[in-house]
């Protein structure tokens, strides 16, 4: 599987995913400048962390208008598949690809501490390999990750199933205090319909070898590498 | 001679009103050889201000040693660097941005941690690590509040923008700092060990290209105001507030690193205080080379700046590059993907002289060593201070031994300089560039260095009451207390980097309490074999004659072969063995314990014999390099009973523990006292036996306490339980004891109005 | 010609900016204050000499860019323009 | 009585903000921006009658929390005040 990590200006963790894709998953990884549109040769592009433009209007706002986010559509109606992490999911969000908005955390304050989510739905290449129900631990570090949608587009996620992960404690529970940013409905990450474009607020990235502290991450990974060796290629292409 | 253009006159007094004393403006005069100009003035006021050219300190720095066999880089460049191994070294440093962050803490701490990751990329290497070590008034103060929620807020903002971890540092407070606060901000490099940068302007003929952001009328004067004592006229300085843009610095370091491979880039430094007038000077007399530069070509983002703004602007996110002639293009392409100014503003000369040209005229032309080697060095007068001996001379008696030591230990774990400063540190990224092994929380941060089995260890320390009661001591303690937090993580340390917090050097008591506290410094140095690779001196903080204590902060970096052989602080498993390497006693003098409990600060700091300290810190180190320990924790502030009620409390798992003690003296003494050399351990009971083989190599002392277990800590002293605290009261008093202070109301007062009345 | 563009979180859209702003003002002996909400005020030069002309673009420039719709309103205003009205 | 506060940076001082959404916009067709800065609006309701007294209580909140003078200037607004004047 060929992996494309996206990089604007201000992204950081464009390196983190470079390493777990290439050293730790052993697979085929290229870096994509922000100005690139030729992503065909990708079967899967990573939208990192980081501040893309310094991040300063809304977190995402610059980046969700650039000229590789503006060749993602096309990417994906042609098979393609979306992964955004934290500033990758606010960037999704912003452009419209995927549901709701990212806006600052309750507590008013950036937050990097170790979460526990849910699974919520396991129909996407990134999910498939996943239990409903199954607990993950990943962390998260962001100033802007409460995840809002209306009333009507909440019911809609849940209805069409494109709520992917929702912020719990360790045994599962979805709490209150298991919401480090006030989402709604502890929401810490959506899909598209087809399930092909996830966006979450935690890195996975940070959680791919047990030396820093969990391997859940991977879990992301091997679906989509699982559902590559299952149909022969995700993409059917 | 340049001309004046409409600038004002150059006099004796325009030059005191730079800071420049008589005697200075007349070296000047005669070091040039006639009246200076305008902007020529500006420069070695800038130049030869303390901050610049650390004409206080020198004298005294050079008894430091800072040689070893890592040492690629001793002090006189942007950063230290030292040899990791596999081709890799690590850049780091340390600086204070003190009176920045007084003024605008949110900005001030910003840029304060903008210009440190400058120093470091500027060598070559990209920043994978921040420490911040902090120091306020009380928490009931609300400037003290005002100022530590900005001060966060801005270091969080900068480093998590810019996408480098704060993995570390600390946080103290006390009246000494209300009007005072100390930041330090310590960042960490790794550079191929063939791919150093340094700070010269070599080669005659080559270009010096400005890159990055603009330059505005930011921090005219900063250099100076570094420089002063803040005094009612203070605030009117104010409109100097530079603001940082960490989106800018982090292009401009991806930009540097990517045009560093270009192969065209000679040397290169950042425009951090004084801006381009210190770069155009210091880069040059590194290589004893010239500067001529047009100013005009300069990009400006505000109009009609004169050419004494310009050479002078503290504007930040800007560096200043010798590129070879003739490949300035390869190099500007970089600069340009990054959206970036690469602007050519003039050469390198022969002829050693810093010329500045506005419109073909000269309006500065100085040589470069005039305003670098030949700025005034003074040996300045030192005296011990006669209220020394009052504050050393603490009758025991007058202090009442604690009723209910429990209690006690619960107050102490929730003082704010002990508490957890867990609120602090989730404000910052901690994991960015997953290298972190061992984030906030432990004795030491633990990073990997990627690609190879090894990690780095790094802790901050220097606690300035100590240095306050004996500042040799002081100085001499923070050394061997960095150092012991990185053995306890696993760390051999291998070099440090210090920062040195005081008040005015004119006066003689200050200067006193500096020169010992290098002398100290470098006594630790030398008896624990770490060089010092570099640091900074901030003078000066005292507001309206109130000094701060005399506050060394010391960064010592370690170097783990095994990065699996980390160990951190707290216990592990029920039915460990809790030991104690080094002697139980302790001493009251300069206590946190006389400080929080009893109000007071005085009496004799317990002694430091540096040849047990090289032991306990060699003995432990080899334990954990064998294998043979589960936990390691420094024991400092708080005594005995806080390092065992910390272990209990700050892992994953929270675990009780039983220990007695030998009935010896004062029970606070005992219990909260402090002396270096000692660690609290922790290992498995088969291990016991190995570990006191390895540790008696080193004659070092060890004495079984008790037991990993439980639900409670209990400490036995003789035969009496003297603590028996639920380890949920412990955990709430320290995860808890800082955010519950800092919510405790005070007299309805926002910080910054009374900040305005300082 | 200058012009000032302000951008509000829409109403029902939870500020907690707002909210703790509003407290910290009680805390300080100003209880009299409710409601209190932040947005973001653009101030900018235009360079364009029609006022009508001017409005359109700054209204485009709020839906492409500086307002998210889901979130936000906005009002653009020419303010030295041949008759500073507003464009919405 | 509904007022407004507008808290602006002063000249000179950089507005890092500002010159990257001035150049995104440059980038988005919208060549035509200029000097373009960001400051904040708090819109609020004052439980007060008095338009001057009004003025006066908003002048201290600024004073005391909303504007940082190192770095900031404000001008408050009274909208539905006998006279709507401004306080600064
Ligand atoms: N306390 C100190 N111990 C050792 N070296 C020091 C100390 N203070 C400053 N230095 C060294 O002096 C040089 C100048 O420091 P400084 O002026 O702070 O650099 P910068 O201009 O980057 O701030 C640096 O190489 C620094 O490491
Ligand atoms: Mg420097």
């Amino acid at each position: 599987m060929r992996f494309g990590v996206v990089i604007f200006p201000g992204t950081w963790s464009d390196m983190d995913f470079h390493h777990v894709i290439s050293q730790v998953l052993h697979q085929p990884v290229e870096y994509v400048w922000h100005r690139d549109t030729d992503v065909d040769r990708f079967d899967c592009l990573v939208l990192p962390g980081g501040f893309s433009y310094g991040d300063y209007l809304r977190a995402g706002a610059v980046a969700g208008r650039s000229p590789i986010v503006g060749a993602l559509p096309g990417f994906v109606a042609r098979g393609g598949l979306v992964l955004g992490s934290c500033n990758g999911f606010q960037i999704l969000c912003e452009a419209g690809l995927l549901p709701g908005t990212l806006l600052r955390n309750d507590c008013l304050q950036f937050r990097c501490q170790w979460t526990h989510v849910t699974v919520e739905q396991t129909e996407s290449p990134f999910t498939r390999g996943l239990r409903r129900g199954q607990v993950l631990k990943m962390p998260i570090a962001h100033g802007e990750g409460r995840f809002h949608a209306d009333p009507a587009l909440l019911r809609q996620l849940r209805e069409r199933d494109q709520v992917v992960f929702r912020y719990a404690t360790e045994a599962g529970e979805v709490t209150v205090g298991a919401n480090p940013n006030g989402s709604a409905w502890n929401i810490a990450g959506v899909c598209n319909e087809d399930g092909t474009v996830v966006g979450l607020m935690p890195h996975p990235e940070r959680a791919a070898e047990a030396t820093v502290g969990s391997t859940d991450g991977l879990l992301l990974f091997h679906s989509l590498l699982g559902s590559l060796v299952e149909n022969g290629s995700v993409l059917g292409r | 001679m340049p001309g004046t253009g409409s600038e004002p006159k150059v006099t004796p007094d325009l030059a005191a009103s730079h800071g420049l004393t008589h005697e200075e403006y007349d070296r000047v005069i005669r070091l040039i050889g006639r009246d200076p100009t305008y902007p020529e003035l500006g420069l070695f006021a800038a130049l030869w201000s303390e901050h610049c050219s650390y004409k206080s300190s020198r004298v005294h720095l050079r008894r430091l040693p800072t040689t070893g066999p890592r040492v690629l880089q001793g002090p006189g460049e942007n950063a230290g660097i030292v040899d990791v191994g596999d081709g890799f070294a690590l850049a780091f440093k340390i600086e204070s941005h003190n009176h920045p962050s007084f003024i605008e803490p949110f900005q001030g701490a910003a840029t304060g941690v903008g210009g440190i990751l400058r120093d470091i990329f500027t060598m070559g290497a990209r920043p994978i690590a921040l420490l911040d070590s902090l120091r306020f008034g009380p928490v009931d103060d609300p400037v003290a509040r005002f100022l530590l929620g900005g001060v966060v807020a801005g270091i969080a903002h900068y480093g998590n923008c810019f996408g480098c971890p704060t993995v570390g540092g600390e946080v103290a407070f006390a009246p000494e700092y209300a009007r005072n606060p100390l930041v330090n901000v310590l960042c960490l490099g790794l550079v191929p060990k063939d791919g150093i940068f340094r700070a010269r302007a070599d080669g005659v003929g080559n270009t010096f290209l400005y890159v990055g952001a603009k330059t505005g009328r930011d921090g005219i004067h900063g250099a100076t105001m570094a420089s002063e004592a803040f005094n009612e006229t203070s605030a009117e300085r104010r409109p100097t507030v530079q603001v940082g843009d960490p989106f800018t610095e982090k292009l401009l370091l991806e930009a540097c690193l990517e045009a560093f491979r270009t192969g065209a880039v000679v040397g290169i430094q950042d425009m951090g205080a004084a801006g381009l007038a210190c770069s155009l000077s210091e880069m040059p007399a590194r290589a004893g080379t010239g500067a001529d530069v047009d100013l005009d070509r300069v990009p400006q983002r505000e109009p009609g700046m004169t050419p004494y703004e310009i050479l002078l602007s503290e504007s930040q996110e800007r560096m200043l590059l010798v590129v070879e002639r003739g490949r300035e293009a390869e190099v500007q392409r970089v600069f340009q993907k990054w959206e970036l100014d690469a602007v050519p503003i003039g050469r390198v000369t022969a002829d050693g002289l810093l010329r500045a040209r506005v419109r073909g005229e000269v309006v500065a032309e100085v040589p470069v060593r005039a305003l670098t080697d030949e700025a005034p060095a003074y040996d300045r007068p030192r005296a011990r201070p006669d209220w020394l001996d009052g504050e050393r001379a603490l009758d025991l008696r007058s202090v009442p031994e604690p009723a209910d030591p429990g209690a006690t230990l619960v107050r102490l774990l929730a003082a704010p300089t002990i508490a957890s400063k867990r609120n602090i540190w989730r404000q910052y990224d901690h994991m960015v560039g997953i290298n972190t092994l061992v984030p906030p929380g432990s004795d030491a941060a633990v990073l990997r260095i990627k690609g190879t089995p090894r990690a780095v260890a790094v802790a901050t320390d220097g606690n300035g009451r100590y240095g306050q009661l004996d500042p040799f001591l002081g100085g001499a303690m923070a050394v061997v207390e960095a150092a012991r937090n990185v053995v306890c993580a696993g760390g051999r340390p291998i070099a440090m980097t210090n920062c040195l917090n005081f008040a005015s050097p004119e006066r003689p008591e200050i200067m006193w309490q500096f020169a010992e506290t290098v002398d100290g410094i470098a006594a630790a140095c030398r008896a624990l074999a770490i060089p010092v690779t570099g640091g900074n001196v901030s003078f000066y903080n005292e507001t309206l004659g109130r000094a701060i204590l005399p506050t060394p902060v010391i960064g010592v970096v370690g170097l783990l072969e095994d990065a699996d052989r980390r160990t951190t602080q707290w216990f592990k498993a029920a039915g460990d063995v809790v030991v104690l390497l080094g002697e139980p006693a302790g001493g009251l003098g300069g206590s946190e314990y006389l400080h929080t409990v009893h109000g007071r600060l005085g009496g004799v700091p317990a002694r430091l014999d540096l040849d047990r300290e090289r032991a306990v810190q060699a003995a432990c180190l080899a334990a954990i390099e064998a294998g043979c320990l589960r936990s390691a924790h420094d024991c400092a502030e708080g005594g005995l009973a806080v390092t065992l009620a910390e272990s209990c409390v700050t892992g994953p798992q929270r675990l009780g523990a039983l220990v007695a003690l030998p009935e010896e003296g004062r029970v606070d003494e005992l219990l909260f006292g402090e002396a270096p050399s000692r660690i609290v351990a922790s290992v498995a009971p088969e291990e016991l036996e190995r570990l006191t083989q390895i540790v008696r190599e080193w004659a070092v002392p060890v004495h079984v306490l008790g037991h990993v277990g439980g639900d409670r800590l209990e400490v036995r002293i003789g035969a009496a339980t003297r603590v028996s605290v639920p380890i949920g009261g412990l955990a709430d008093a320290f995860e808890n004891g800082l955010t519950r202070a800092l919510d405790q109301p005070v007299e309805a007062l926002s910080g910054r109005e009374s900040e305005g009345s300082a | 010609m200058r012009a000032r563009i302000v951008v509000r979180l829409r109403p029902g859209i939870l500020d907690p900016q707002g909210t703790t702003i509003q407290r910290a003002l009680d805390g300080l002996g100003f209880p009299e204050v409710r409601d209190l909400r932040v947005g973001k005020v653009l101030d900018l030069t235009l360079d364009e000499t029609d006022a009508g002309r001017a409005r359109q673009r700054l209204d485009e420039m709020c839906r492409k860019l500086l307002a998210n719709p889901v979130i936000e309103d906005y009002t653009c205003e020419v303010l030295d323009g041949e008759d500073g009205g507003r464009a919405r």
